[in-house]
């Protein structure tokens, strides 16, 4: 078989189950749990070709150059594949566990999952501005209706939020895009960076409306406003994939066109301007994390934080800061993935989620509080874990572009994440209360438990792995070594 | 090309105006329409980008405008609904 | 075959980690499983340790490269000061466990206490083994890990303090230390732990930076080995169980704290840098306030561990005091107290889990007589007090002495001077429980009669005890600590 | 010729539906400004295809023209009995904007 | 003829700002669709009679519906607020300042011209013969860039299943067709009429303006009409078949692309000879997928039944 047909198979098989699952009309758990580990092994068939050849490109209706659309496989993209894929398996088992008896949530979950599986498969391939946009858009319109999963009533004042800071969000990307077009002639990622013409005023203003854009859609701190109802009103399945990926699937945007088409445009005030927001982001989100008092609160402002960890690449630009930037993005989609189906669990358990009323949780939940300290590991950024290689990578890209300002963020970025993590954890040791009230939820089925400790441990695992992982990645295409 | 060209003012206009209603209207419906009216300017300078080539008009920004007229307006509906469901939780909440 | 040997820290590394994993994994249903895998492991370690031991003697060195991230090794390798840490780890990890299953009997969360427990070891195991500053670090913080949930194991309020407490002192630590090791990193790369140190070529162009970077290391390590002003966290986290308090002052913790500064003063600076810089100096005399203060502040504890606590702030900065002299006796004295203090302070704590547990005795005023009531415990506690003020012939007693020595040497003839003041100190804080135990009468009239602690807790009790003892008696035996740590400060200062 | 015939006609138109505007915008209330808007734009429209289909000059697009112009007239009509029959249902509610 | 262009300019600029300022929302509203239709007007000048017609219809026609009918389902008064003017307070003088600059700054922008002209776009044209139709668009839209295509017919599907989620249909209006008979008549009169534009426009759309998209919207609003007139009206069940023409647009694309790879050898591609009829099939299917997509975007209901009908 030949290696391109792998990334088509991975765009169109997904909307193709998601599709008869929208025909079909009842809902088909099964299938999607098929289509979930078919989208794994595509992924995992992918990973020699690119080790060996840097990319797999593969071309879509076989036109030529500058028209044609291309899906390309490097890996960048690969990376994010296999998080995606890992998570799409967790997140799957984890579904069905907890749709099992409602049969309409149920369907449309099984209908949009895998329209959102293929859509971020998409976005992560793509190799066209256009594409993108419309990526971006079907990630976007797929995400909120999960989003109402938890109940149109309580979500959607977050929905409309959500999708008019989206819809604003890539709008502004499309202009953008318009700028670029009417420059570069070509929408082409691989090829506009040499079809611009050197520093116009259209060119600039094109790149800065594009990251503008995308950083609405990521959620990056003055735009994050609409995140956290999102994310901590969803579902835990859906949060889980929200905070793990979809947000996750903008920054990765951010950082593939940085470093490839807008190379020529951006300049170093640029990229400390976006750092000091990355910065800000870390320091508040966390903060915030620290003073919420729901649960589910805490992780999806721990979202806001953690995302801010990607933009630092921006300054540094170094191949340090490159793979520090990209392996962070996957261990919090790991880790997050893990937080929030955990927190997802004791919901479910607790029937409510607010931290002053946590107590005596520990027997019945152990192995999701388990996974939530490991997961709280990673983000924590401490050894061995994945999150504690990418703040190593992004430290050491600091003190050797000299810019110790970065240095001291990261640390005390990751003594902040230590406070709301353990803040939580120690729910877990207090004593039980003398007489405990009967339960309204029910104890987690083992499948939902341990999805997320999968997860968790995964992001722990890629503390041990990083060596392949970041040969895999390479050195950003455009950016100095 | 000499001179300013009108329809291009009003493209950045349009974006601008539109920007300006979403950062300061409330209501959703109002937002809404602050986007499209953002959105209307894109396509808006995306179709005069497009009469730069020599013969005929470029079709690709074309294919782009269509493509994104039916996401906003799509988007729109959804985004109309979702405010037609605020509105209804809320009525159920006051009675 | 030669692989697997060649890999000995791993398996000593598993063998409580794999145990650790299957403790958490039973859960409470299973207790005499759980006690046995613990047990078993605990065993195995020690043989395991022991094969080590003979290796290195005979002058082999294990050593286990595995790379982690493009030019960062996984280091593990055990040398003679490895084996030092390590087999005073496995000696006391057994104790501790069998003090533990007796001292928790019939409390609730076992199977979690005992999964962190062996978890905590496994990551002390790490350390000692630990081949470059990147692997000391990663084992380092997953120290810090295990040991918190065991700090607040008992749920109160206080617990919680506590370990938000020993949370924030740790977790600035490690950030003040992974600083260091990221600045040392971007200067001279990933070096492996060298006897004599690897910087030297550096003194010239960077001597700032190497200052720096050394007192942010020292600084991150200090916090675990309680050098003052950073050692607030040890006396609040008494609360937790007598076993953890044995863990924290005695096995593990604080021990890896003293471990990593004499890692970093021999393998990654080494002495002659260290003193070109003027840096020597500087630790010996925060080494010399720690002790003061600590055993200053001793006194005025009313409350039996608390007192310990403080104690063990003053006695652990002898490891540091030792090597900063940069001379080969004080290094001996410091590096014997490494292990001298372990075992007198296990002791200590020991025998005050013994009150706590058979009387409910905490404050010291209540121990009244207790020496009648429990006369084998109280031996025991006067054999490590003792020790501990330096009596000759007892282990504390060697320490000092060559610390003594060394300083004379070296010229230093202030930190004689300290030497004196701490021992008169640890005596004004000592020797009034001994008088308390042994010649007052009891405070209630109706508690009389033996009253001995369970056996569970006394026969660790007794082996520590006579440890200790046994370390100073027998110094002069081939394999004593004191002739392990003469070889190991030959290699040091030899090449 | 035809063209002169077609401009005046086109004025024409335009004059008729500046009639008609200024009907909508100065009439009292709904019903009068209706009559106003549907009678002189119609017949505004009316002139205005009429100009605009000899000013075409084939008989195809005339034809088209005059359809447009049908439709159109019959659209309007139809708006203007729903809208009147709509204020005639909910009473007058007068030319405020506020609802 | 800048003149014309700058009074059209004039007054989309004056149409938006009322559309932002204006304190009534009705008034917002009708000053978009006014404002849709002008938009459409400027692009016929423009040389876009094909997004000229999709933006009347779509943009302004369906859209408008849609904005109506939301308003009359929200409580009296709703959404009536009167937006603080740029001097009254630091925010909006901010917020001014700042979509002003970037007006002027995209301006200027978009009046800088690079020396050589869009390859894409002469690519596009230079390879039209090989794409089976002759109208440039609909060739970029169904063959050079399918991909995008499908990828928007899935942004279609997604927002209506998001919609029917809410399960908030428009409110429906059930005292006008009972007081006249007019409208039902003329709907009776002018839907043959409609229905043949419509299919025309996707027929047309081949070789000239016009296309799925199009066509879809007209017959989406022959369907608007019908359910205004009284003749059907939005059901809560709906049934597979309903379900498969929803999904047909995408599905159709999906298909094509996967199950053409052993044919072709390249993906999305069409073989040679077959190109036109695949079009054909493709154009259809679109547009039927997109006309009740539409339609039940404007129901806010799963299905469709005839008035009356249970």
């Amino acid at each position: 078989m030949r290696p391109d047909v792998l990334p088509v198979m991975l765009v169109f098989l997904p909307f193709l189950a998601g599709l008869l699952q929208f025909i079909a009309g009842r809902p088909a758990p099964r299938l999607g749990n098929v289509l979930v580990g078919v989208n794994l092994l595509l992924v995992l068939a992918l990973i020699p070709g690119v080790a060996d050849e840097g990319a797999i490109v593969a071309n879509l209706g076989g036109w030529s150059e500058p028209l044609a659309i291309h899906l390309l496989a490097d890996g960048l993209a690969l990376l994010m594949l296999l998080l995606t894929a890992l998570l799409a398996v967790a997140v799957s088992l984890y579904a069905m566990a907890a749709w099992r008896d409602q049969h309409h949530d149920a369907l449309r979950f099984w209908t949009l999952w895998p329209l959102l599986l293929g859509s971020l498969n998409a976005l992560f391939l793509s190799r066209d501005l256009f594409n993108i946009y419309v990526t971006l858009e079907l990630v976007t319109l797929a995400a909120i209706p999960l989003v109402l999963l938890a109940g149109p009533g309580k979500t959607v004042d977050a929905a409309l939020r959500y999708l008019l800071f989206a819809l604003l969000g890539s709008l502004i990307y499309l202009a953008g895009v318009a700028l670029l077009y009417a420059q570069a002639g070509t929408l082409d990622l691989a090829l506009l960076a040499d079809a611009l013409p050197d520093s116009t005023l259209a060119g600039s203003l094109g790149a800065s409306l594009i990251i503008v854009g995308i950083l609405i859609k990521a959620a990056i701190l003055p735009f994050h406003v609409w995140l956290p109802a999102a994310h901590g009103g969803a579902p835990a399945a859906v949060s889980a994939i929200l905070s793990a990926l979809v947000v996750k699937a903008a920054a990765y945007l951010l950082l593939r066109l940085w470093s490839g088409p807008l190379d020529p445009l951006v300049t170093p005030a640029a990229g400390q301007l976006l750092g000091a927001l990355g910065a800000l982001a870390i320091l508040f989100g966390s903060w915030q994390a620290f003073r919420q008092e729901r649960l589910k609160l805490v992780v999806a402002y721990s979202t806001v934080a953690q995302l801010g960890y990607m933009l630092l690449f921006f300054p540094m630009a170094v191949t340090a800061a490159w793979q520090g930037a990209v392996y962070h993005g996957l261990a919090h989609g790991l880790a997050k993935g893990a937080l929030f189906l955990a927190a997802g669990n004791i919901l479910l358990y607790l029937g409510h989620d607010r931290l002053r009323e946590m107590r005596g949780i520990d027997r019945p939940l152990a192995v999701s509080l388990l996974a939530f300290g490991l997961a709280g590991v990673s983000i924590m950024g401490l050894p061995p874990s994945g999150g504690f290689t990418a703040k190593w990578l992004l430290l050491t890209a600091s003190v050797e572009t000299g810019q110790w300002w970065w240095t001291i963020t990261l640390l005390l970025g990751g003594l902040l994440a230590a406070a709301y993590v353990f803040r939580v954890l120690r729910l877990a040791f207090l004593q039980p209360p003398e007489n405990v009230p009967d339960r309204p939820g029910m104890v987690p089925p083992p499948l939902m438990a341990w999805s997320a400790t999968v997860l968790a441990v995964l992001a722990i695992v890629l503390g041990v792995v990083s060596a392949p992982l970041l040969e895999l990645l390479g050195s950003p295409v455009g950016g100095s070594e | 090309m000499t001179g300013i060209e009108p329809l291009a003012v009003a493209a950045a206009g349009l974006m601008g105006i539109g920007l300006y209603g979403f950062c300061l209207c409330r209501h959703a419906v109002r937002r809404l329409l602050s986007i499209n009216l953002f959105g209307n300017g894109v396509f808006l300078a995306l179709i005069l980008i497009a009469r730069r080539l020599p013969d005929g008009p470029d079709p690709v920004p074309h294919a782009m405008v269509l493509t994104g007229i039916v996401i906003a307006v799509s988007a729109t509906a959804f985004g109309l609904a979702l405010v037609r469901r605020q509105a209804r939780t809320r009525g159920d909440d006051e009675t | 075959m030669s692989g697997l040997y060649q890999a000995m820290p791993l398996w000593v590394l598993l063998s409580s980690l794999l145990a650790a994993a299957v403790i958490l994994a039973l859960g409470e249903d299973h207790p005499r499983l759980r006690i046995g895998i613990n047990l078993a492991a605990a065993l195995l370690k020690l043989v395991l340790v022991g094969v080590m031991l003979l290796g290195v003697r005979a002058g082999h060195e294990f050593l286990l490269r595995v790379p982690l991230m493009p030019g960062i090794d996984l280091v593990l390798h055990a040398d003679a000061l490895s084996m030092l840490f390590i087999s005073l780890s496995a000696l006391l990890w057994l104790a501790t466990t069998i003090y533990a299953i007796a001292y928790l009997e019939d409390s609730p969360n076992r199977a979690r206490f005992f999964g962190f427990f062996s978890l905590c070891v496994a990551a002390t195991m790490g350390i000692a083994t630990a081949g470059n500053l990147f692997t000391f670090f990663l084992f380092y913080e997953m120290l810090t890990l295990s040991t918190w949930p065991l700090v607040v194991h008992r749920g109160t309020e206080k617990a919680m303090r506590a370990g938000r407490g020993y949370l924030w002192y740790t977790l600035g630590g490690s950030a003040v230390l992974l600083l260091g090791i990221v600045l040392l990193h971007g200067l001279a790369g990933s070096q492996d732990f060298v006897a004599g140190g690897t910087l030297e070529h550096l003194v010239d162009s960077h001597p700032l930076a190497l200052t720096g970077i050394f007192l942010l290391l020292i600084g991150g390590m200090g916090v675990k080995a309680a050098l003052a002003p950073v050692h607030g966290w040890l006396p609040t986290a008494m609360v937790a169980p007598a076993p953890v308090s044995a863990l924290l002052h005695a096995v593990a913790v604080v021990k890896a704290g003293a471990f990593g500064i004499v890692r970093v003063v021999y393998d990654v600076y080494g002495i002659n840098l260290m003193q070109d810089l003027g840096l020597a100096q500087l630790l010996a005399i925060m080494a010399s306030i720690t002790i003061i203060y600590g055993s200053l502040r001793a006194i005025w504890q009313t409350d039996l561990k608390r007192r310990l606590a403080y104690s063990t702030v003053s006695q652990v900065s002898y490891i540091a005091l030792g090597i900063a002299l940069a001379n080969p006796l004080a290094s001996i004295g410091g590096l014997v107290h490494l292990v001298h203090q372990g075992l007198m302070k296990i002791t200590l704590f020991f025998c005050a889990g013994c009150y706590a547990e058979t009387h409910g005795i905490h404050a010291i005023e209540d121990l009244d007589g207790i020496g009648r009531r429990m006369p084998w415990t109280t031996a025991m506690f006067t054999l490590g007090a003792l020790g501990m003020i330096g009596l000759p012939p007892l282990a504390g007693f060697i320490s000092k002495w060559y610390l003594g020595l060394g300083a004379v040497a070296a010229g230093q003839f202030w930190v004689v001077g300290v030497l004196l003041a701490s021992t008169v100190l640890n005596a004004i804080y000592f020797l009034p429980i001994l008088h308390r135990v042994w010649f007052r009468p009891p405070r209630d009239e109706q508690t009389e009669g033996l009253a001995e602690a369970a056996p569970g807790l006394l026969g660790p009790t007794l082996f520590a005890g006579f440890a200790a003892l046994a370390a100073g008696l027998f110094a002069g035996f081939d394999w004593s600590p004191l002739a392990w740590v003469e070889l190991l400060v030959e290699r040091e200062y030899s090449p | 010729m035809t063209t002169f015939l077609a401009c005046g006609l086109i004025l024409a138109g335009v004059g008729f539906y500046l009639a008609g505007t200024v009907g909508l915008l100065r009439f009292p209330d709904v019903y009068s400004r209706l009559h106003a808007l549907t009678k002189a734009d119609n017949t505004g429209l009316g002139l205005l295809a009429l100009g605009v289909a000899l000013l075409a000059g084939s008989p195809r697009l005339a034809l088209l023209i005059a359809l447009v112009w049908l439709v159109a007239i019959i659209a309007a009509s139809v708006a203007c009995h729903l809208i009147a029959g709509y204020a005639l249902q909910v009473g007058e509610c007068g030319d405020e904007d506020d609802r | 003829m800048t003149a014309l262009d700058s009074l059209l300019a004039l007054l989309l600029l004056l149409l938006a700002a009322r559309c932002v300022s204006a304190r009534s929302l009705l008034q917002a509203i009708v000053a978009f669709i006014v404002l849709g239709l002008l938009l459409a007007l400027s692009w016929v000048r423009l040389e876009a009679p094909d997004l000229a017609l999709a933006e009347a219809a779509i943009g302004a026609g369906l859209l408008g519906v849609l904005l109506l009918g939301t308003w009359r389902s929200l409580p009296l008064g709703h959404g009536n607020e009167r937006i603080p003017l740029p001097w009254q307070g630091l925010r909006p003088a901010l917020i001014t300042t700042g979509c002003t600059v970037l007006a002027v700054l995209l301006t200027v922008a978009l009046h800088q011209h690079p020396e050589q002209a869009a390859m894409s776009g002469l690519a596009a044209l230079d390879q039209l013969d090989a794409a089976g139709v002759d109208q440039p668009v609909t060739a970029v839209l169904l063959n050079f860039r399918a991909y995008d295509t499908l990828l928007e017919m899935g942004v279609l599907l997604m927002a209506l299943i998001g919609t029917l989620m809410l399960d908030s249909p428009l409110p429906r209006d059930t005292e006008l067709p009972a007081r006249t008979m007019l409208p039902a008549t003329l709907a009776q009169l002018f839907l043959p009429l409609i229905l043949l534009i419509g299919l025309y426009l996707v027929w047309a759309g081949a070789y000239s303006p016009g296309g799925a998209f199009q066509g879809g919207a007209v017959l989406a609003g022959a369907g608007v009409l019908l359910i205004l007139t009284g003749f059907g009206e939005g059901d809560g069940r709906d049934g597979w078949v309903l379900r498969a023409l929803l999904a047909g647009g995408a599905l159709v694309f999906t298909l094509a692309g996967l199950l053409l790879i052993p044919v072709t050898g390249a993906f999305m591609a069409y073989p040679q000879g077959l190109v036109t009829p695949i079009m054909v099939l493709i154009e259809f299917s679109l547009a039927l997928s997109i006309a009740l997509s539409l339609l039940l975007l404007y129901t806010g209901t799963p299905g469709l039944r005839r008035r009356g009908e249970r």
